[in-house]
C-alpha cells in the first residue's frame, strides 16, 4: 500500500481537527478536535514505521505512547472541563472571558493571587 | 533483550520522582501533618536530588542506548554532560523555592498538600527528563510530563471560577501546541526513518528529497516547546494564565516550565538539527526580536501586577532566545544559562513579592503605593528585582546578564538582533520604572494602615504634585504579620541573592566554566 | 616689569572700587584716580626708559603648550607702545579726573570706575602684549568693557542698543583677526609678535600667505576702528557717558586698530593686496565719515564721525607701506589722541550745563562758559589742522606722506589717498567751523530752544575738575606739535615741514572756514549745511547704511532663528512624541487582542506554525 | 593593587546611606552629605595634582579580577582626560549640595534628593576613572535612574506630566545610545579579545572593525552629548529638571559622553575614527549654528541655555573629530569650561527661578540690574563668560577647538575642516549675539516690577567656586592644560 494514502487521511484528520478545536465554542467537542489532531499523527507515525520497515519500530513505539498522552490528556481535560461547569455552570468557550486583558478585569481582587 | 542502565546517570529525576510520590503517600497517611509535611518530603526528594547532580560533575553520561550491533548510529535517548546538569540545578532549585511558596496555602487550606506537591515534583521531574532526553520519544514524553500537572495546578485551588477558566485556556492552548509538536516529530521520522539524535542529525546532513520535511517538521517541532517558552506568537495563554493561577504557580511557569521549554528548543536543534543551524538561527532570532518587542509594548500599559509581570516573562523569553538565535554554541548556551539564572533568581523574587502583597490584598501597581515604606522587606526586594529585570543599576546583575546576551548576538554577527535588543531593553525600563516608583512612593491615606509609620509625609508634597497618579487606597487594611514567614524568606533569599551577585557578579557566570 | 605694573594696578584698583562699593560710595573715585595715576607713573617711568633709546623691555616667558604652537605669556615694550602707553594711560587719568565732575552723585560709579580701569588695563595688555593671543585677550575685553560703558545708562533704550551693536559689530571683525592669528601663527611657526614680524622681515612669509593673514586680521582692525564696511556703531556708541567716548576714541578702542597695522606693517608690507583693501578702505571712509559729520545735528555724532575719518587718515597714511608712511600715521595716532580727547571732554563739559546734545538747540554758550570755550576751539583748530596746534604737523606729515608716495613710490595707493586726504581736510574744517559756530556763537545766549529744550538757565561753567582736563589737553594741543616734529622716542628721524603741502593745507583750510562763516552768517536757522540742499537729508540718513544692514543681515538671521524653533518644534519634536504615542498604541491594540478568548489564542498559534513552517519550506529546499 | 580612587567612589556612597539614614532633622542629613562632598572634592585633587608632566600615565591604577570567567576586571585610573573631569564632577557636586543646604526642595524628601546626587557623583566618578569597557559602561548606567528620579520627582512643580515626560525621555534616549556604546565595545572585544582600555591601547584595532566601532559609539554617545540630531531631549531635560538636576546634567552628565568619545576615539580606534571624523565633526559645527540660532528664538531662559549648551558640545566635539592632540585638548578644555559656566549659569537662573517662580522671559521680566543687582551682574557675567570672552574660561574652550580644526590631522582632508572652522566662527558671532540679547532683555531696561531678593549668603557660597574658577581657566590656562597635554605628542618647544 502506498505511504501516500495514509498520509492524506491523516491530514483530513488533522485538518479537521483544527477546525473544531478553532470554531466549536463546545468544550468537549473542542476536545475531541484534539484527539482526531493526536490520532492523525498516530496515523503518520504507523504509516511512516511501514514504510521504513524500521527494524526499532520507533513510528509504533511513539505511537504507542501518544495514545497514552492522549487518554491522559483526554481525562484530565474532562476534569477540567467538569471544573468549569461547576463554577461557571457551562462550558462555553467563549464565554469564559474574566481573564481577559481588561482593567475592570482584575477586579474583584477576591480570587487574585492566594488571596484572602 | 536487556541492557544495562547507568543509573548514577538517571538518579536525580528518580529522585525527585521518589519525593512526589512520597509526597503523595504522607499525606495521605498522615493527614493531620498534612500543613507541612509533604512539602518537607518533597524538598528532601529535591535536595536529594540535587545532591546527585553536584555529585555527577565529570564527564558526559548515557543511558538507555541501542546496540551497536545495528549498522546505525549509536543512539542513546539518555545524554547527561556538564550543561544538563546546569539546567537540573536551576530547575531543581527553581522548584524547591516554589513549594515553599506554595506550603503556607496548605494551611489556609486552599491548595491540597500532598496532590500539590505530588503534581509539582512531577513536572519537575519531566524538566529534568527534557534536559536529558536523547531522541524525540523522551523528549516529548518529558514534555508532556511537565504540562500535564501544570494544567492541573492551575486549576488546583478550590472555590475558584478564575482558577478553573485559567486551567481550561492553559490546557486547551497547550493540547494543540503538543499536538502541532507531535505532527513535526512524525513529519521529520517519516523523512530521516529515526527518532534518535545521532541517526536524525546524520540523516538531515544528506540532501534529499524530502529534506524540506525534515525543516518542516524542524520547525513544528519547536513550536510546542516556544509555546512553553512563551515565544509569540505561541505566548497569548500567558498573561491569563498568570492571573488566574496561584501566584506560586504562575512563578513556576514562569521559571521552571519556561527552562524546559528553552532547554528542549536547544536539545532538539543542536542535537537533532546542526545541519540546519542557518535556517534555525533565523527563524529563532525572528521569534526572539518579535517576542520581547511584543512583550514590552504589551506590558507598557499593565496595571495588574501579575498580569505585568506575565508580559514581562514574556519579553524575557525573548531575550533568552537570543542567545540559542546566536547558534547556541558553547558561550552561547552559557550565556543562555547564565541569563536563565539570574532570571529565575528574580523573577521568583518579584512573584514572591508580589504574593506576598496579595495576600495584604493588593493586586494592582497603585495598590502596592508605597509598599517599600509600609513593608521595606517586600517592596525595596521587589523593587530590586524589577531594576534587576530592567537591567539598570543598582541591579548590576541583570545588566551584565543582559551583557553577555548582547555577547552572543553580537559574537555571532547578529547586530541587527542586538539593536532590537537595545531598543527593546529601553521599552522595558519605561514599565518596570513605573512600578517601582509607585513601591516609593508616599502611601496614600487609608491604605495600608500606615497610620504611624511615618516615613511617608516626607515626600507628601510629591504625593500631591502627582495628582492622579497616587491610587484612590483599595487596599484592604491587613496587619503587616500576615505575610507568612515563608514568602520573606525567598524574598529575602533571592534579595540577598541579587545583591551578592550584583556586587561579585563572577559567580553567576559559572556555565562559562 | 612696569610695564606689568600698568597691567595690573588698574585692575587692581577695579577690584578695590567694586569691592568697596557697598561700604564707602565715596571711595570709588578716589580709587579709580589712584590706580590709574600709579599706572600712568609706571607707565611714563617706562617711557621714560624707551625714549631714552633702550632695547625694548621684556617681561615675563611662561607659555602654554596648546599641543601645537605655544602660547606664551610675554610683555614686549618698545618706543611705539611705550608712547602708546602714555597716551592712553594719562587720557584715562584725566577722564577719572574728568569723570568725577561729570557723573558727580551717579549710583553706578563704582561698576562705572572699575570698567574705566580694566579698559585702561586691557588697552595696556595690548599694546605691550608680544603675543598674538595675549593680544587678543586685551582686545576683546576692550570690547567687552565698552561693551558696559556704552550700556552705562542701560536703561534708555539707545543705550542698550548702541551697546549690543557695538559689541556684536567689532566681534564679528575679531573673528577674523582670531583666524588671522592663526593663519599668521602657522606661517611664521610661532605667535610672538616679534617672531611673526622677524618672520616677515626675513621673507619667510609667502605673498599668498601674507594677503590671506593681512585681509583677516584687518577683519579684526575694521571692526575696532569703526571703518567700512563696519563704522557704524561709533556712532550709535554716542548715548554711552561723554567722558567715556573721550576714553574710546582718543587713546584706547579705536586706537588700537591703528596700533595693531602700525605694529603688524612688515607683513602688510608684503601683500600689495593687503595695503590696497586697507588704502580704498581708508579712502572710502574718510570720506564718506567727514560728509556725515557735516551733515549730523548731533555734537558728539559729529565728533565720532570725524574720529571715523581721522582714523581713516592714519589708516591712509599706513597703506602707502613707506617708512614715512608709517611715522606719519603714528604721529597722526598720537596727536589725534590728545584733540580728541580734549574735544570730547569738552562736549562733555557742554552737554552737561546744556543738557542736550543737539546742534540746532545750542549756541551763543561762548560767554556762558568761557573756559569750555577757549579749550574747545583750541581743539577744533587742531582738529582743522590750523597751524601751530598739534594737528596740524600730524596731517601735514600725512599730507607729505602722501604726496612722496604718489610721485616717488606707490602712486597706485599714493593719489588716492593724497586727494582724499586733500578733500578730507577741507569736509574736516568745514564741519568743525560749523559746530564751533553753532555751538558757542550765534545770538540766542544763554537759553537753549528746540524740542527736547531743557532749562538749565542759567548755563554756567563746568566745575574745576571738569575744566581742569581741559586746560592740560588745550596745552598739550598748543604746545604738543614740538613732539610731532621731534619724534626721536619713536625711534624716526625728524619730521622736516614741507612748505607747500603746508601752504596748500592752510589755503584749503582757510577757504573751507571762510564758506562755512559765509553761509552760516546767511542762513536764518544759522546752519551751514543747509547749503547741501536735498544731499544733506541723505546725509544725515548716513546713506541708509544702517537700514541695509539691517535687511541685508539682521531680518534674515530673526528669520533663520524663528525658523530654527519651528523646525524644533514641529519637524524634530514629532519624532520622539510619535514614539511615544505610537508605543501606547501599540499597547492597547495587545491589550484589545488579548479580550480572553482562548480560541482566537489557538489560532495565532496554528497561524503562526503554519506560516512558519511555510517560510521554512520555502525557503530551504 | 588598590589605587585608592575607591575611596572616591566609597565616600559618596557614604554620604548618601548617611544622608538616608542619618536621626534629626534633615539639615542634618544635608550636612553628612556636604561632608562627605567636600572629603571628596579634597582628595579628588591630588591625582590631578599627581599628573603634572606626563598625562598619558594613569595615576591611582587598580588592577584587580572582577568577572572572571568573562574576563572582566576591575581597573581604574585616572590620567590627562579624565583627572581634570573628576575635579569637576566633584566641585559640581559640592556646589549643589551647598545650594540644597539652606533652599531644600519645597516638595520635601531633601534626604533622598542629596543621596541621589551623590549616587550621581558616584557614577560620574567612576565612569571617568574606569579602564575597563564594562567598568565603564556599568558606571555610565549608574547615573540614569538616580537622574531619572531627581527630574521626575523634584522637576518643574507646575508640570507633572511633562516634568515625567522628560526624564523618561532622558533615560529612553541615553539608554538605547548607551546599549549601542556597550555593542561596540563587544565588537572590540569579538576583535580583540579583551576588554581592557589600557590593552585594547597597546595591541591597537584593525581599522575596519575601528570604523565600525567608531560609528556605533558616535551614536551611542552622541544620544548622551547631545549631538545634533539626537538633542531633542536635552531643553525639556533641562526646563523641567530642578537647579542641582539641570546643574548635575549639563556639568556632569554631557561630559560623559564627550568623554567617552574622546576617550576611545583618541586611545582605542584613532585609525577607525578617521572614517566618520568629517561627519562628527559636521554635525558638532550645525550643532553649534542650530543651537545659537534656536538661543535666539527661546522665551524660556532654561532652555535658552540647554540650546547653548548644545553649541558649545558642538565645539567639543568638533574638537574631538579633528583627532589631534590639540583637539583632545580643546575638547576637554571645552568640557571643563562649559561645566563651570553653564553650571553657573544654571544655579543663577533656578535663583531667578526661585525668586520669581518661573523662567519664562515675560515673567522674569526686565531690569535684573536694578532689581538684584548683584544676581543681574551675575548673570552678565556668566553670560559674557559662555559667548567666549577672552580673559575667562569659555575663551579657551572654543579659541582652541577653532585652532585645533585649523590644522587638523594629516589623514583628514583640510579643506573640509577650514569650513567647518569658518561656520563655527559664525557660530561664536551668533552665540555672542543671543548672549548680550538674552542680558538686554534680562538684566537692563526699565525696572517697571518690585525687586528681587538679591544673592543671598549661602548662594554667594556654592557660586564663588564657579565664579574663580572660570576667571583663574580664563587668566592660567595653564591650570588646565599643563597635565592635558599628552607628552610626547604636543610640538612644545
Amino acid at each position: 500500500m502506498p505511504v501516500l494514502l495514509p498520509l492524506v487521511v491523516s491530514s483530513l484528520l488533522f485538518g479537521i481537527g483544527v477546525y473544531i478545536v478553532l470554531a466549536r465554542r463546545h468544550a468537549v467537542l473542542v476536545l475531541m478536535g484534539v484527539e482526531l489532531m493526536l490520532n492523525a499523527v498516530n496515523l503518520n507515525l504507523v504509516a511512516f514505521d511501514a514504510y521504513w520497515h524500521d527494524v526499532l519500530d520507533s513510528g509504533q513505539v511513539l505511537a504507542l505512547y501518544v495514545i497514552a498522552i492522549a487518554a491522559a490528556e483526554i481525562g484530565l481535560g474532562l476534569a477540567i472541563v467538569l471544573l468549569v461547569y461547576r463554577s461557571h455552570r457551562h462550558i462555553d468557550l467563549d464565554q469564559l472571558r474574566e481573564l481577559a486583558d481588561r482593567d475592570d478585569a482584575d477586579y474583584p481582587r477576591d480570587s487574585s493571587g492566594v488571596a484572602s | 533483550m536487556t541492557q544495562s542502565v547507568d543509573w548514577w546517570s538517571i538518579a536525580a529525576p528518580l529522585c525527585a520522582l521518589a519525593g512526589a510520590v512520597g509526597a503523595l503517600v504522607v499525606d495521605a497517611f498522615t493527614p493531620r501533618l498534612s500543613r507541612w509535611l509533604p512539602s518537607v518530603v518533597g524538598l528532601t526528594g529535591l535536595v536529594a536530588s540535587a545532591g546527585f547532580v553536584m555529585a555527577s560533575y565529570d564527564e558526559p553520561r548515557a543511558a538507555f542506548c541501542l546496540p551497536t550491533t545495528l549498522g546505525r548510529p549509536q543512539d542513546c535517548s539518555w545524554l547527561v554532560a556538564d550543561p544538563t546538569l546546569i539546567w537540573w540545578t536551576v530547575v531543581l532549585a527553581a522548584t524547591a523555592l516554589v513549594l515553599i511558596l506554595l506550603t503556607p496555602s496548605y494551611a489556609r487550606g486552599e491548595l491540597p498538600a500532598g496532590e500539590t506537591t505530588f503534581l509539582l515534583l512531577a513536572s519537575a521531574t519531566g524538566a529534568l527528563v527534557v534536559a536529558a532526553s536523547g531522541d524525540l520519544v523522551t523528549l516529548v514524553i518529558g514534555m508532556e510530563t511537565v504540562s500535564l500537572p501544570a494544567f492541573a495546578l492551575v486549576g488546583l485551588r478550590r472555590r475558584d471560577r478564575r482558577g478553573a477558566e485559567a486551567a481550561l485556556k492553559y490546557f486547551v492552548a497547550s493540547v494543540v501546541a503538543t499536538a502541532i509538536t507531535l505532527l513535526g516529530v512524525s513529519m521529520v521520522y517519516g523523512a530521516t526513518g529515526s527518532l534518535g539524535s545521532g541517526s536524525v542529525a546524520t540523516a538531515a546532513g544528506l540532501e534529499t528529497a524530502v529534506t524540506p520535511v525534515i525543516g518542516v517538521g524542524m520547525v513544528l517541532t519547536i513550536v510546542g516547546l516556544g509555546f512553553k517558552v512563551a515565544a509569540v506568537p505561541f505566548h497569548a495563554w500567558v498573561p491569563d494564565t498568570y492571573v488566574g493561577a496561584p501566584i506560586p504557580v504562575a512563578a513556576y511557569l514562569s521559571v521552571v516550565s519556561k527552562a524546559a521549554g528553552l532547554v528542549g528548543i536547544v536539545v532538539v536543534l543542536t542535537r537533532f538539527f546542526p545541519v540546519y543551524a542557518d535556517t534555525w538561527t533565523v527563524v529563532i532570532g525572528v521569534l526572539a526580536a518579535v517576542t520581547m518587542t511584543v512583550g514590552n509594548l504589551a506590558a507598557l500599559r499593565q496595571l495588574h501586577a501579575v498580569r505585568l509581570l506575565a508580559w514581562s516573562s514574556v519579553a524575557q523569553a525573548g531575550y533568552l532566545l537570543v542567545p540559542i538565535a546566536a547558534g547556541a554554541s558553547g558561550d552561547g548556551v552559557a550565556a543562555l544559562q547564565s541569563y536563565l539564572v539570574m532570571y529565575a533568581v528574580v523573577n521568583l523574587g518579584a512573584f514572591a513579592a508580589v504574593l506576598g502583597a496579595a495576600t495584604l490584598g493588593a493586586v494592582r501597581v497603585d495598590d502596592m503605593t508605597g509598599l517599600a515604606r509600609t513593608h521595606p522587606w517586600l517592596g525595596i526586594g521587589l523593587a530590586f528585582a524589577l531594576l534587576c529585570l530592567a537591567g539598570l543599576p543598582p541591579g548590576v546583575v541583570g545588566l551584565v546578564a543582559k551583557v553577555v546576551i548582547f555577547q552572543a548576538a553580537v559574537d555571532a554577527d547578529q547586530l541587527w538582533l542586538a539593536v532590537v535588543l537595545a531598543v527593546n531593553v529601553a521599552i522595558g525600563l519605561v514599565y518596570y520604572l513605573r512600578f517601582v516608583v509607585a513601591l516609593f512612593m508616599p502611601v496614600p491615606e487609608g491604605a495600608w494602615e500606615a497610620g504611624e509609620d511615618e516615613p511617608a509625609d516626607e515626600m507628601r508634597g510629591i504625593a500631591e504634585g502627582e495628582g492622579g497618579t497616587v491610587a484612590t487606597a483599595r487596599a484592604v487594611v491587613v496587619r503587616p504579620s500576615d505575610v507568612p514567614w515563608t514568602t520573606e524568606f525567598v524574598v529575602g533569599l533571592t534579595l540577598a541573592a541579587s545583591v551578592v551577585l550584583s556586587v561579585f557578579p563572577g559567580p553567576l557566570f559559572f556555565p562559562y566554566g | 616689569m612696569t610695564a606689568f605694573a600698568v597691567i595690573v594696578l588698574p585692575i587692581i584698583a577695579a577690584i578695590s572700587a567694586v569691592g568697596a562699593a557697598h561700604r564707602w560710595e565715596r571711595a570709588a573715585p578716589a580709587f579709580g584716580i589712584g590706580g590709574t595715576a600709579a599706572a600712568w607713573a609706571a607707565a611714563v617711568a617706562v617711557g621714560v626708559q624707551q625714549w631714552g633709546g633702550a632695547d625694548p623691555s621684556v617681561v615675563g616667558d611662561g607659555y602654554v603648550d596648546t599641543g601645537g604652537f605655544p602660547i606664551s605669556f610675554v610683555l614686549r615694550v618698545d618706543q611705539l607702545s611705550a608712547s602708546m602707553l602714555v597716551l592712553a594711560t594719562s587720557v584715562a587719568l584725566l577722564v577719572q579726573v574728568y569723570s568725577v565732575g561729570y557723573l558727580r552723585g551717579d549710583p553706578r560709579y563704582p561698576s562705572y570706575v572699575a570698567f574705566v580701569c580694566l579698559f585702561t588695563s586691557a588697552m595696556a595688555l595690548v599694546v605691550t602684549a608680544d603675543d598674538l593671543f595675549v593680544l587678543l585677550v586685551g582686545w576683546e575685553v576692550m570690547g567687552a568693557c565698552s561693551y558696559l560703558l556704552i550700556g552705562h545708562h542701560w536703561e534708555l533704550e539707545p543705550a542698550r542698543a548702541g551697546a549690543v551693536k557695538a559689541f556684536v559689530m567689532t566681534r564679528v571683525g575679531d573673528l577674523g583677526l582670531l583666524v588671522g592669528i592663526f593663519v599668521l601663527g602657522k606661517a611664521a611657526e610661532t605667535y610672538r609678535v616679534s617672531g611673526v614680524i622677524e618672520a616677515a622681515l626675513a621673507g619667510e612669509i609667502g605673498t599668498g600667505t601674507a594677503t590671506t593673514a593681512c585681509l583677516l586680521v584687518l577683519c579684526g582692525v575694521v571692526g575696532k576702528s569703526a571703518q567700512f564696511p563696519l563704522h557704524t556703531w561709533l556712532p550709535d556708541a554716542m548715548p554711552g557717558p561723554t567722558p567715556i567716548s573721550a576714553l574710546i576714541h582718543a587713546a584706547t578702542m579705536v586706537a588700537a586698530g591703528v596700533f595693531l597695522v602700525a605694529r603688524l606693517l612688515p607683513v602688510f608690507v608684503l601683500s600689495d593686496v593687503a595695503l590696497g583693501v586697507l588704502s580704498a578702505v581708508a579712502v572710502v571712509t574718510m570720506l564718506g565719515a567727514s560728509l556725515f559729520a557735516l551733515a549730523a545735528d548731533d555734537l558728539k555724532r559729529v565728533l565720532a564721525w570725524s574720529t571715523v575719518s581721522q582714523l581713516a587718515l592714519m589708516f591712509g597714511a599706513l597703506s602707502l607701506g613707506t617708512v614715512d608712511g608709517y611715522a606719519a600715521g603714528v604721529l597722526h595716532l598720537l596727536s589725534h589722541g590728545v584733540f580728541k580727547a580734549l574735544l570730547f571732554l569738552a562736549a562733555g563739559s557742554v552737554i552737561h550745563a546744556v543738557g542736550t546734545q543737539r546742534l540746532s538747540s545750542m549756541g551763543g554758550l561762548r560767554r556762558a562758559m568761557p573756559w569750555t570755550f577757549a579749550t574747545m576751539t583750541v581743539g577744533f583748530a587742531a582738529l582743522a589742522g590750523v597751524p601751530p596746534l598739534v594737528g596740524f604737523f600730524s596731517k601735514d606729515a600725512v599730507l607729505a606722506a602722501a604726496v612722496d608716495a604718489a610721485f616717488h613710490g606707490e602712486a597706485g595707493r599714493g593719489w588716492p589717498v593724497l586727494v582724499a586726504a586733500l578733500l578730507t581736510t577741507v569736509l574736516t574744517t568745514a564741519y568743525c567751523v560749523r559746530a564751533w559756530l553753532m555751538v558757542f556763537l550765534g545770538a540766542r545766549a544763554g537759553q537753549v530752544t528746540g524740542p527736547d529744550a531743557v532749562v538749565v538757565a542759567p548755563v554756567h561753567e563746568s566745575p574745576p575738575e571738569m575744566v581742569g582736563p581741559l586746560g592740560v589737553l588745550a596745552a598739550l594741543g598748543v604746545l604738543g606739535g614740538v613732539a610731532v616734529l621731534r619724534p626721536t622716542y619713536l625711534g624716526l628721524e625728524p619730521e622736516h615741514l614741507h612748505v607747500g603741502v603746508a601752504l596748500t593745507s592752510i589755503v584749503l583750510v582757510g577757504l573751507s572756514a571762510f564758506v562755512v562763516v559765509a553761509e552760516w552768517s546767511r542762513s536764518q536757522r544759522c546752519e551751514p549745511a543747509e547749503v547741501l540742499g536735498p544731499f544733506r537729508t541723505v546725509l544725515a540718513r548716513e546713506a541708509s547704511y544702517d537700514t541695509l544692514l539691517d535687511h541685508a543681515v539682521v531680518r534674515p538671521t530673526w528669520r533663520l532663528s524663528r525658523l530654527t524653533a519651528v523646525v524644533e518644534s514641529d519637524v524634530v519634536e514629532p519624532y520622539p512624541r510619535g514614539a511615544d504615542t505610537g508605543a501606547g498604541w501599540a499597547s492597547r491594540l495587545l491589550r484589545w487582542f488579548h479580550d480572553g478568548d482562548v480560541q482566537r489564542y489557538v489560532t495565532v498559534i496554528v497561524l503562526g506554525a503554519v506560516s512558519v513552517a511555510v517560510v521554512v519550506g520555502m525557503v530551504r529546499p | 593593587m588598590i589605587g585608592g580612587l575607591e575611596l572616591l567612589l566609597l565616600l559618596p556612597m557614604a554620604g548618601a546611606t548617611a544622608a538616608l539614614t542619618v536621626r534629626g532633622r534633615d539639615g542634618v542629613a544635608v550636612w553628612c552629605g556636604l561632608a562627605a562632598a567636600t572629603v571628596t572634592l579634597v582628595v579628588s585633587i591630588w591625582p590631578w595634582v599627581a599628573l603634572h608632566g606626563d598625562g598619558r600615565v594613569f595615576v591611582a591604577e587598580t588592577d584587580v579580577a572582577w568577572i572572571e570567567p568573562l574576563g572582566i576586571r576591575w581597573h581604574l585610573g585616572l590620567d590627562d582626560l579624565s583627572a581634570p573631569l573628576v575635579v569637576l564632577t566633584t566641585l559640581l557636586t559640592w556646589c549643589c549640595l551647598v545650594s540644597l543646604l539652606r533652599r531644600p526642595p519645597d516638595c520635601g524628601g531633601v534626604r533622598q534628593l542629596v543621596a541621589l546626587v551623590l549616587v550621581i557623583e558616584m557614577g560620574s566618578i567612576g565612569t571617568f576613572a574606569a579602564l575597563d569597557l564594562i567598568v565603564f559602561f556599568v558606571f555610565f548606567e549608574v547615573v540614569l535612574i538616580p537622574m531619572w528620579f531627581v527630574i521626575a520627582l523634584w522637576g518643574d512643580p507646575h508640570d507633572v506630566v511633562g516634568r515625567r515626560r522628560a526624564a523618561t525621555r532622558f533615560l529612553v534616549v541615553t539608554v538605547i545610545g548607551s546599549a549601542l556604546v556597550l555593542v561596540a565595545f563587544l565588537v572590540l572585544r569579538a576583535d580583540t579579545g579583551t576588554f581592557d582600555i589600557v590593552l585594547l591601547r597597546e595591541r591597537g584595532v584593525a581599522t575596519g572593525t575601528g570604523t565600525v566601532v567608531a560609528t556605533l559609539l558616535l551614536m551611542g554617545f552622541g544620544a548622551k552629548v547631545p549631538m545634533w540630531p539626537l538633542h531633542f531631549w536635552l531643553p525639556d531635560a533641562h526646563s523641567k529638571a530642578p537647579t542641582v538636576g539641570s546643574v548635575l546634567l549639563a556639568g556632569v552628565l554631557l561630559k560623559l559622553g564627550t568623554y567617552g568619545l574622546l576617550r576611545f576615539w583618541r586611545d582605542v580606534v584613532p585609525d577607525g575614527a578617521v572614517a566618520v571624523a568629517p561627519y562628527l565633526g559636521a554635525l558638532g559645527v550645525v550643532g553649534i549654528v542650530y543651537g545659537a540660532l534656536a538661543c535666539l528664538a527661546q522665551r524660556d531662559l532654561k532652555r535658552l541655555i540647554a540650546y547653548s549648551s548644545i553649541g558649545h558640545m558642538g565645539f567639543v566635539l568638533l574638537a574631538i573629530s579633528v583627532l589631534t592632540p590639540q583637539g583632545a585638548l580643546a575638547a576637554n578644555y571645552g568640557n571643563v569650561a562649559h561645566g563651570v559656566i553653564t553650571g553657573l549659569l544654571f544655579f543663577v537662573v533656578g535663583a531667578v527661578k526661585d525668586r520669581v517662580g518661573s523662567s519664562d522671559l515675560d515673567v522674569v521680566g526686565e531690569a535684573l540690574y536694578a532689581r538684584a543687582p548683584r544676581l543681574g551682574a551675575i548673570f552678565a557675567f556668566a553670560a559674557l563668560a559662555s559667548l567666549g570672552l577672552p580673559g575667562l574660561a569659555g575663551f579657551w574652550g572654543e579659541m582652541l577647538a577653532l585652532l585645533a580644526a585649523f590644522d587638523p590631522n594629516p589623514a583628514l582632508a583640510r579643506s573640509t575642516y577650514l569650513v567647518l572652522m569658518v561656520i563655527a566662527a559664525v557660530g561664536v558671532a551668533l552665540t555672542a549675539v543671543y548672549f548680550v540679547v538674552a542680558i538686554r532683555r534680562v538684566c537692563q531696561g526699565v525696572a517697571d516690577r518690585d525687586a528681587l531678593p538679591d544673592v543671598a549668603t549661602d548662594e554667594w557660597v556654592s557660586w564663588t567656586p564657579l565664579v574663580l574658577a572660570t576667571v583663574a581657566l580664563g587668566i592660567f590656562p595653564v591650570l588646565m592644560l599643563w597635565s592635558a597635554v599628552p607628552a610626547g605628542l604636543a610640538g612644545s618647544p
